[in-house]
């Protein structure tokens, strides 16, 4: 099991030694019993961070955060920046640098083995009637404080699916690590859902769907909290469109309109697939898009869907190198294509 | 009007209810929200995911449609939206007060002609809370109340087995003589049965923001402190936090069409939200709120400085939504208190 | 008019000037209604355009309230509608509707000097304002206009300005001088400060890029103006114009219903969020 | 901005879609479109009438773009550019609605073909609409070939082309030129000696001051585009300095290693340091690397101490040579079919089963029996030789699909070359026909028939196996329906051609296509013959299909005069319909630099960057970006948009 | 619903966005009608430079406009006049498929072919067979926008 003190001590040398200007790490928050993301810049602060079931945010989203804002101020980055990194957020990170996003020397990764007890899911804990105001990881146990004093669950109760799923729970890329590699620990039979989904038929899968992208209200929460989704303009609309001194008004004149704004079916579905589609050998199913979802769209379907076809089809894995090149801009001579007439 | 509604009635008031159409809470895909009635009212809902705002601004209003053949002027063809009278069952005080806020809004300086013909033929019939329905209720703090009246058409008090039912307008009145059988008069330990409901329910621990009345003026002192970037830091700018909100109220137009001849489309309105970076964004690319923290600053801003300076009263009505969907726990009584903290 | 404050009225665009070409071109259109009269308006006010299946945009009111058979706007080429618009010809017919914003106090300045200073096309929204006040040109002392642009291919207004001459001290200048330019060379705020106009029984009113208004403020103060002297107006996005969509929001104002025209005590009052 | 004052020019094509398609209808209907300021139909657009038509209604009409609904854009499009640019447009703003081959000769339900003409025609207009006026893109061009293989093919070009003036690096990965029609014999149809006529050709490369010969190299890189390419050469270290070396023998003479000599088909031996055959060009001795000892003096070192020159250097590195180049000319060549792939014949585990290229070597008067015919395995005059045509030809289920085309012929002139050796043998030939179309061809084959008294049997061998001293034939004779076994001395199997080894690894190398066999692929089965996909990469010789020394040198020769006329303009023209980065949207994650088939794209400050030269414009950069950054010019995603709402207006 | 609306609608004619490169299918379905082989017009093709520039965009908005099906036609495997676009069209375009399939659309509604410029009768066919896999389907609504 990682002591805590363990990564709050990485954290503090690393500032203190001036190794790194800040680090990405979690925090208590201020409302219920979730950890939120902090930035820290003070060794100081190390001691406000924190390592339990609730850590379930995708921190890579912050080193993207961190490099648009250093392109905004015309910053030089100077020192690496550090950040708190469970295998899934790893291999977001290892994403992004396959993407030259930023590169690996500017990153300093303090590696979290989930050591095969993942993170919750809030909404498992939820559904078994238990409200706390504090988790803990205990083993293969979660310890939650609630009102009527300490509960026990074993995590695979309350564990995300993703977690359950997972094949390498384990940041493969990092500078340091803590705790053990639990690689080959799997819970659960990966893509479980994906595969009893599937064995509805297309008119049913379609009920399901239509009745899923009618409630998107399209607050972008999902494109927002995803650190794939780090282009500033997205290609479904004009939301943060990267005006900068060179665009010229023939530019901001003549963007293509693929989807309208307004949250109805056609533009919904439009924009969920192109989201897949351009997930598609990127997406690391760190699931927070799911999670974040207020109206609760499966998105980690469509999402698990496109990972099993690259995986399956293509020998991709996403986030497993940073020289490999991007699952479109490759192929393979024997890539499948009985589809093709 | 005061009246007692036994529960097993309730089915009976909506049925008389014929000439409105009926949404009540349902959960459908793990998530409270109002649908049109389907079966019997269950009224044992916590707060819905979404207030009711949705019904008097929806997500999408198509303002009016044109059409344009070459050489001929333009033909527009305004859309109204269709005068169905519609009856909202369960709502909480907090998204009550919402519409009094968003009522503000759209009838301030001219009157949004879309959103006062929904409003006029929507009720709201609202479900006073017992208790908080959730850990990040904060109603009291902002003037509000669990079984505050105001917005509300009817309010209806759970006593176990009875409703006790009160007309809050004269639409309400008429909601409750439609079916004037099913209720009955309240006795006196009704009403003090209701009355100690209530003074229990305003009892119940709540969280809180500090000191709203003095929240404007700190706030303007507080403009340019620190604080908000670094409260906003984990902030990841999407539009959760006001896409659920009860009183958020901005919105985008834009044509919706298609490029070739004739050209055909709608203006529509969508909801649109102050956390979304190009929100202000100038078609120079200067932005006058540029960082996420500025966004957060002008959300709680607006909500405890600038509508109270403009209308009285906070623009937030304590629902907790915010803070409980923001996906990231950013909190926006954590936020009030730590940055107006900060000023004497 | 109709009742519903989003329908637009129709109008044809009777009239097109260049003005200036290249880049961010600025074309000026003349509107008349389609149909019977238009809305009245004052000097500062702006009207939501439109083209039909591209959107609307707010522009300013650039001709005088005294002109009532059409309406003039001075549009600079910058984005998705503005750049549709400089495709129109004469006789095409978009929807306007307004007029929006407050206006600036003229009648409370008879008697006064009037400087104007304006840079690029921030002319606009103070032209119908000198044509206004050239129209009643006793009611007011000495009126100068202070206008400059990049380069003299960038001026606009050119030969109405010409054409003010008797009435009104011009003063050009341009950023970058070409051959035979004989007026002033630099920057607006340096023209004003070389001018020096007196501050006594003066408004000043200047509108222009932000970084041009900042150090013309500065300059005027500089040179003894009153934070009640000077007017300007601020821009910010606007969809509805109607104080309601949120988006020109500046501390408790919306830029749409009490703006746009601000004297620089007011602003001094607002967040700088413009 | 978008064009505003489109024409649409609707032609009737006199009835050929007239019939089919209400052409007036469609020129109504454009002309109610937006952005279409004028419209008109015409009997014939094309003709000189009709393009005058174009012309003025241009500028009568000011119009900034044209479409013309019409046939292919393959016929005509040039022929409306030229006229468009005439009227003073840009060429690039016009274009073809094909409502011909696409619409009016394929349907006939007049009112559904006129819909769809006007869907056609509508999203062309839509694509000229947002047409970017463009200027031919000027690349300037370096004036030097590379020609890849030194078969009869490659040496040919190299010649051509150095004599008109050109600098050529000619790559051959042999330690000599030559290629196999060195190891041939005599050559049909005139039987003159194959070498008699090679060397000298060979003696000219190497002393042609505009030639630079590259032998045990390959060529290992290409980047560039057509005027300017840039090649990676790997030249083998071959440990003997052709300058000094004075081939005299004495360093084989000590060479302890023997190996197959694969010159003469391993039907001799040779020793580690060789030459290839006494005419070797360069003139130089090789040390095989793989059969040394050691390359070290203290394991052997027996070559170098007895060379008297020191012309043996071990020391020899493998050289890296990188060359700009204009165009280039792939001659890689042919191989056979294996042996090993007959299993019904022997699967190359008999040996007297012979295949055509042994023959050669066995006839040749250089080659492993100094000329006379001697079979294999005990060196005796074989008196009944069985030759098996389309061996490994014509057979798709099992072999090559196509027809190897010289078998015939080098058959043929096998039996002939036999019976002149050994007049009392028999010469037995199965074939399924004869194929021997070409000047005087067919003569030749009724002479080795007739003189010659070689005996055709018209059929398949199903099978051959060794039997006592013999190897026994089995087939039929499918004219006379019998069985025919014959115990044969010596077989020899007419192979089919294949792409020489490697073909595979150069085409990809090159970037230029392969047809289903493998040769490769001509731009044009028919007008681009020699052209390969790649512009400015030429076809010469079997590399591109199986074929005998005329017609190799004659494609060699047409490769060099394309060459030729192509580096004989100063500048190159290059269709600027290539790609753009919109630089506020690239993030530069490189997807579209590993997508984009030709290197066109580099990170330049973490913005993508196209090197217009280099790009093709095929857009796959475009359809990988998931920012929509970058974008083929005049076939834009914007356009596209349009073009598809228009289909389905 | 779009199951009811086949039965309703007996003359319902399919609409198809056909995109086609520029070397081989375009000139595919130039010498179909060169040699006038017939086939249903249903089909509008939009050339395009090379399979593999066809973006999952197209293929969405084209569903998006109403489009009862997309074909995507390039050169064979091998054949690319750009080497290896198609190479790339094949993998994106397995993906947009299954996608499509995923979410309940008929995945008839989308179809890959490889159509050479020597294949004029295969052009042919593809279309016919489409047409004639598209009618039982009925018009595409699932991602068709609603523009009222
Ligand atoms: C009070 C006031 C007065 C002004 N006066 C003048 C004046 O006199 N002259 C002048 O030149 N300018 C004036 N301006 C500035 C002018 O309003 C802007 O330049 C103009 O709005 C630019 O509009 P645009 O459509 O060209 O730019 P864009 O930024 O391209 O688009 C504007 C709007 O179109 C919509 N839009 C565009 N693309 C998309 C997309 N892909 N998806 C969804 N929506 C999209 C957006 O909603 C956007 O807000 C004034 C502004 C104000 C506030
Ligand atoms: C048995 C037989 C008999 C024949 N008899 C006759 C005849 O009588 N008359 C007649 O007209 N034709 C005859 N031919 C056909 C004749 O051999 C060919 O037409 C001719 O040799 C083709 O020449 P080429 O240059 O294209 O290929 P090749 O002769 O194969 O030359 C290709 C050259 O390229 C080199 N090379 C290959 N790959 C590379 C690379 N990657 N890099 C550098 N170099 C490379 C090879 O080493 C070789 O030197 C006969 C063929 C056979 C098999
Ligand atoms: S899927 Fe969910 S998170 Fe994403 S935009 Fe729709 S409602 Fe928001
Ligand atoms: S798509 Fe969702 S699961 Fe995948 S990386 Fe993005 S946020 Fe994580
Ligand atoms: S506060 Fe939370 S919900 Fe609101 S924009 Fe920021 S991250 Fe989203
Ligand atoms: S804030 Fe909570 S307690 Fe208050 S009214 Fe809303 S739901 Fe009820
Ligand atoms: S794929 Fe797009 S974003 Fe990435 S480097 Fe290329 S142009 Fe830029
Ligand atoms: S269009 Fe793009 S992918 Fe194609 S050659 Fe040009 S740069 Fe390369």
């Amino acid at each position: 099991m990682i002591n805590i003190q363990d990564m709050r001590d990485t954290a503090r040398d690393l500032l203190a030694k001036n190794e790194v200007r800040a680090v990405i790490g979690y925090r208590r928050g201020s409302s219920g019993m979730n950890a939120e993301p902090v930035v820290i810049t003070d060794a100081a602060q190390a001691d406000e961070l924190v390592w339990d079931p609730t850590c379930f945010h995708n921190l890579a989203l912050y080193l993207v955060e961190d490099r648009k804002f250093l392109a905004h101020t015309r910053a030089k980055p100077g020192l690496p920046i550090a950040i708190v990194a469970k295998g899934c957020d790893a291999r977001a990170i290892v994403v992004l640098m396959q993407e030259h996003y930023f590169k690996r020397e500017e990153v300093y990764i303090i590696g979290m083995s989930c050591e095969g007890t993942g993170v919750l899911d809030e909404r498992k804990l939820a559904s078994q009637g238990i409200q706390a105001s504090n988790a803990a990881f205990d083993g293969d146990d979660y310890v939650f404080t609630t009102a009527q004093g300490e509960k026990r669950i074993a995590a695979r109760e309350v564990m995300a699916d993703r977690c359950l799923e997972c094949r390498i729970p384990y940041p493969r890329e990092h500078n340091v690590v803590l705790g053990e590699d639990k690689t080959g620990r799997v819970l659960a039979e990966p893509f479980a859902a994906l595969k009893r989904f599937e064995e509805r038929d297309a008119a049913e899968r379609w009920i399901y769907w239509e009745r899923q992208f009618d409630r998107c209200i399209r607050c972008f929460a999902c494109r927002s909290v995803c650190p794939m989704c780090f282009c500033d303009e997205c290609v479904v609309d004009s939301i943060s469109f990267p005006v900068t001194a060179q665009t010229t008004a023939e530019e901001k004149a003549n963007r293509v309109r693929w989807i309208e704004r307004s949250a109805v079916r056609s533009e919904n579905i439009t924009y969920h697939m192109t989201r897949a589609m351009h997930l598609a050998g990127r997406c690391v199913d760190c699931n927070e898009c799911e999670r974040v979802c207020p109206v609760n769209i499966p998105l980690r379907l469509l999402n698990n869907k496109m990972e099993r076809e690259a995986r399956e089809q293509f020998g991709y894995e996403p986030g497993a190198s940073i020289g490999a090149p991007a699952l479109v801009a490759s192929f393979l001579d024997n890539d499948p294509e009985k589809f093709i007439r | 009007m005061q009246k007692i509604l036994e529960k097993i009635q309730l089915d009976a008031w909506i049925a008389a209810l014929g000439e409105w159409e009926i949404l009540a809470p349902a959960m459908e895909d793990g998530i409270w929200g109002y649908h049109p009635l389907d079966g019997a009212v269950r009224l044992d809902h916590s707060n819905t995911t979404q207030p009711p705002k949705g019904l008097s601004f929806p997500q999408r209003e198509v303002f009016f449609s044109f059409e344009q053949i070459k050489g001929e002027p333009p033909r527009l063809t305004q859309k109204m939206p269709a005068a169905t009278r519609r009856a909202v069952f369960g709502v909480r005080p907090c998204d009550g007060a919402g519409a009094v806020r968003m009522d503000k809004v759209f009838s301030d300086h001219v009157a949004d002609p879309y959103y006062q013909n929904r409003r006029k033929n929507l009720a709201y019939v609202g479900l006073a809370c017992n208790k908080p329905q959730g850990s990040n209720c904060f109603c009291l703090s902002v003037g509000g109340s669990p079984v505050a009246t105001e917005g509300m058409d009817v309010l209806m008090t759970d006593l176990g087995d009875r409703y006790f039912v009160t007309a809050v307008t004269e639409t309400g009145k008429a909601l409750m003589s439609a079916a004037a059988k099913v209720f009955t008069a309240p006795t006196a330990a009704d009403k003090k049965l209701v009355e100690k409901t209530h003074a229990d329910a305003v009892a119940q621990p709540q969280r809180a923001v500090n000191d709203v009345d003095a929240a404007p003026a700190k706030l303007k002192a507080s403009f340019d402190s620190p604080l908000w970037e670094e409260l906003a830091r984990a902030c990841i700018g999407c539009g959760v936090c006001t896409f659920l909100c009860p009183t958020c109220h901005c919105f985008d137009i834009n044509d919706e069409s298609t490029g070739s001849s004739p050209i055909k489309g709608n203006r529509v309105r969508t909801w649109d939200n102050c956390q979304f970076p190009d929100f202000t964004m100038h078609t120079s690319g200067h932005n006058p709120r540029e960082s996420l923290g500025a966004r957060l600053r002008q959300r709680v801003s607006h909500k405890f400085q600038y509508f109270p300076e403009n209308f009285g009263m906070p623009q937030c009505t304590g629902c907790g939504r915010c803070i409980s969907e923001c996906s990231v726990g950013i909190d926006i009584i954590n936020t009030v208190n730590k940055v107006t903290g900060h000023v004497g | 008019m109709s009742d519903n404050i989003y329908l637009p009225e129709l109008a044809r665009i009777a009239h097109i000037k260049e003005e200036i070409g290249g880049e961010r071109a600025i074309k000026t259109f003349r509107v008349e209604p389609v149909e019977g009269d238009t809305f009245k308006h004052e000097c500062g006010q702006c009207a939501m355009l439109s083209v039909f299946g591209r959107g609307e945009m707010m522009i300013s009111i650039a001709s005088s309230p005294l002109i009532k058979e059409y309406k003039q706007f001075s549009i600079m080429r910058v984005g998705r509608v503005s750049a549709t618009f400089h495709e129109l010809e004469v006789g095409d017919v978009i929807g306007i509707r307004g007029p929006y914003g407050n206006s600036f106090p003229l009648d409370d300045w008879k008697g006064k000097n009037l400087v104007f200073i304006g840079g690029g096309v921030g002319l606009a929204p103070i032209w119908p304002l000198i044509t206004t006040a050239l129209a009643q040109r006793a009611d007011f002392k000495n009126i100068t206009v202070f206008y400059g642009a990049r380069s003299p291919r960038d001026l606009m207004y050119r030969a109405e300005l010409e054409r003010m001459r008797g009435d009104a001290n011009i003063q050009l200048s341009v950023d970058k001088a070409e051959d035979g330019w004989k007026e002033f060379c630099g920057f607006v705020p340096a023209n004003v400060l070389d001018k020096k106009p007196s501050p006594d029984n003066t408004i000043a009113i200047t509108c222009g890029p932000p970084i041009m208004i900042k150090f013309v403020i500065e300059n005027l103060s500089k040179l003894g103006f009153k934070d009640e002297q000077i007017y300007t107006t601020i821009e910010n996005k606007m969809k509805c114009g109607l104080g309601k969509c949120g988006r020109c929001n500046v501390g408790k104002d919306y830029v749409c219903t009490k703006g746009p025209v601000y004297s620089w005590a007011q602003l001094k009052e607002l967040p700088e969020e413009y | 901005m978008t064009k505003k004052r489109t024409g649409v020019f609707v032609c009737h094509c006199g009835n050929n879609i007239a019939a089919t398609v209400d052409v007036k209808k469609v020129a109504e209907v454009m002309g109610t479109e937006e952005g279409v300021a004028y419209s008109q139909d015409y009997v014939y657009m094309c003709s000189d009438p009709g393009q005058n038509a174009v012309i003025q209604s241009i500028k009568d009409n000011n119009l900034d773009s044209v479409v013309i609904s019409c046939c292919s854009p393959n016929l005509h499009e040039k022929t409306f550019r030229d006229n468009a640019k005439r009227a003073g447009l840009n060429s690039f703003t016009c274009e073809i609605a094909n409502i011909r081959e696409q619409c009016a000769w394929v349907h006939k339900d007049k009112e559904r073909a006129t819909e769809k003409a006007i869907k056609i025609s509508r999203s062309a207009v839509r694509r000229a609409g947002r047409d970017q006026a463009l200027e031919p893109i000027a690349v300037p061009v370096t004036r030097k070939v590379l020609v890849i293989g030194g078969g009869i093919a490659g040496i040919q070009a190299a010649l051509d082309i150095a004599n008109a003036g050109l600098q050529v690096i000619l790559v051959e990965k042999q330690a000599t030129i030559g290629g196999h029609m060195l190891q041939l014999s005599e050559t049909f149809p005139t039987l003159d000696c194959s070498q008699c006529i090679l060397s000298p050709k060979m003696v000219d490369v190497s002393r042609h001051p505009n030639i630079t010969l590259l032998t045990y190299s390959e060529v290992k890189e290409v980047s560039g585009s057509v005027g300017n390419f840039r090649v990676n050469i790997l030249k083998k270290p071959t440990y003997v300095d052709p300058e000094l070396c004075k081939i005299c023998d004495d360093c084989a003479n000590v060479c302890p290693v023997v190996v197959p000599n694969e010159f003469d088909l391993g039907l001799t031996a040779r020793r580690a340091i060789h030459i290839p055959f006494a005419q070797a060009i360069p003139a130089s001795y090789t040390l095989d690397e793989s059969a040394c000892l050691g390359l070290n003096p203290i394991r052997c070192g027996k070559c170098k101490d007895v060379c008297e020159v020191g012309a043996i250097n071990y020391d020899m590195r493998p050289q890296t040579l990188i060359e700009d180049v204009g165009a280039i000319v792939v001659a890689t060549g042919y191989d056979l079919y294996g042996q090993e792939h007959m299993n019904e014949l022997g699967g190359g585990q008999i040996d007297d089963v012979l295949d055509g290229l042994q023959f050669e070597r066995l006839c040749s008067a250089s080659g492993a029996t100094k000329g006379h015919v001697l079979r294999p395995s005990d060196r005796t005059v074989p008196k009944d030789v069985v030759f098996i045509q389309c061996v490994g030809s014509r057979d798709p289920a099992n072999h090559c699909a196509y027809c190897s085309k010289i078998c015939c012929m080098y058959t043929a002139k096998h039996a002939s070359l036999y019976k002149h050796h050994v007049p009392d043998g028999r010469a037995y030939v199965f074939y399924i026909d004869i194929r021997s179309g070409g000047k005087g061809y067919e003569e030749f084959v009724q002479r080795i028939m007739e003189d010659d008294e070689a005996i055709y049997l018209r059929g398949r061998v199903s099978k051959l196996y060794r039997k006592g001293g013999k190897v026994r034939v089995l087939g039929t004779d499918t004219l006379t329906g019998q069985n025919v076994e014959i115990d044969a001395d010596m077989v020899v199997l007419a192979l089919a051609m294949e792409p020489s080894k490697g073909t595979e690894e150069i085409a990809k190398t090159l970037k230029i296509g392969r047809d289903k066999d493998g040769f490769l692929a001509e731009a044009h089965p028919k007008l681009k013959p020699v052209e390969s996909v790649t512009a400015g990469i030429f076809l010469a010789g079997c590399a591109q299909g199986p074929k005998d020394i005329p017609e190799t040198v004659a494609q060699a020769g047409a490769a060099a005069s394309k060459v030729i006329g192509l580096l004989s303009q100063p500048t190159l023209s290059h269709a600027p319909t290539v790609a753009r980065v919109r630089n506020s949207h690239c993030t530069g994650c490189e997807m579209c630099v590993s997508a984009c088939p030709y290197n066109a794209i580099s990170l330049e400050n973490g913005k993508a960057l196209v090197n217009e030269v280099l790009c093709e414009g095929c857009g796959s950069c475009s359809a990988t970006c998931l920012r929509a950054a970058i974008e083929v010019k005049n076939a834009t995603p914007l356009q596209i948009h349009e073009m598809i709402e228009a289909c389905l207006a | 619903m779009s199951e009811q609306q086949a039965e309703v609608t007996t003359d319902y004619e399919p609409r198809i966005v056909a995109f086609l490169c520029k070397w081989c299918s375009s000139a595919g379905s130039d010498l179909a009608g060169v040699s006038r082989i017939q086939y249903p017009s249903n089909a509008t093709p939009i050339t395009v430079p090379c399979s593999g520039s066809v973006s999952p965009m197209y293929i969405l908005s084209a569903l998006k406009k109403g489009a009862d099906g997309v074909l995507v036609s390039g050169c064979h495997i091998g054949d690319c006049h750009y080497i290896e676009g198609n190479y790339l069209a094949r993998r994106k375009i397995h993906l947009v498929k299954e996608l499509l399939g995923f979410v309940g659309v008929e995945q008839d509604r989308f179809r890959m072919s490889w159509v050479s410029a020597a294949e004029g009768a295969k052009y042919s066919q593809v279309i016919k067979d489409f047409v004639e896999d598209l009618r039982p389907l009925g018009p595409q609504t699932k991602l068709k926008a609603d523009r009222s």
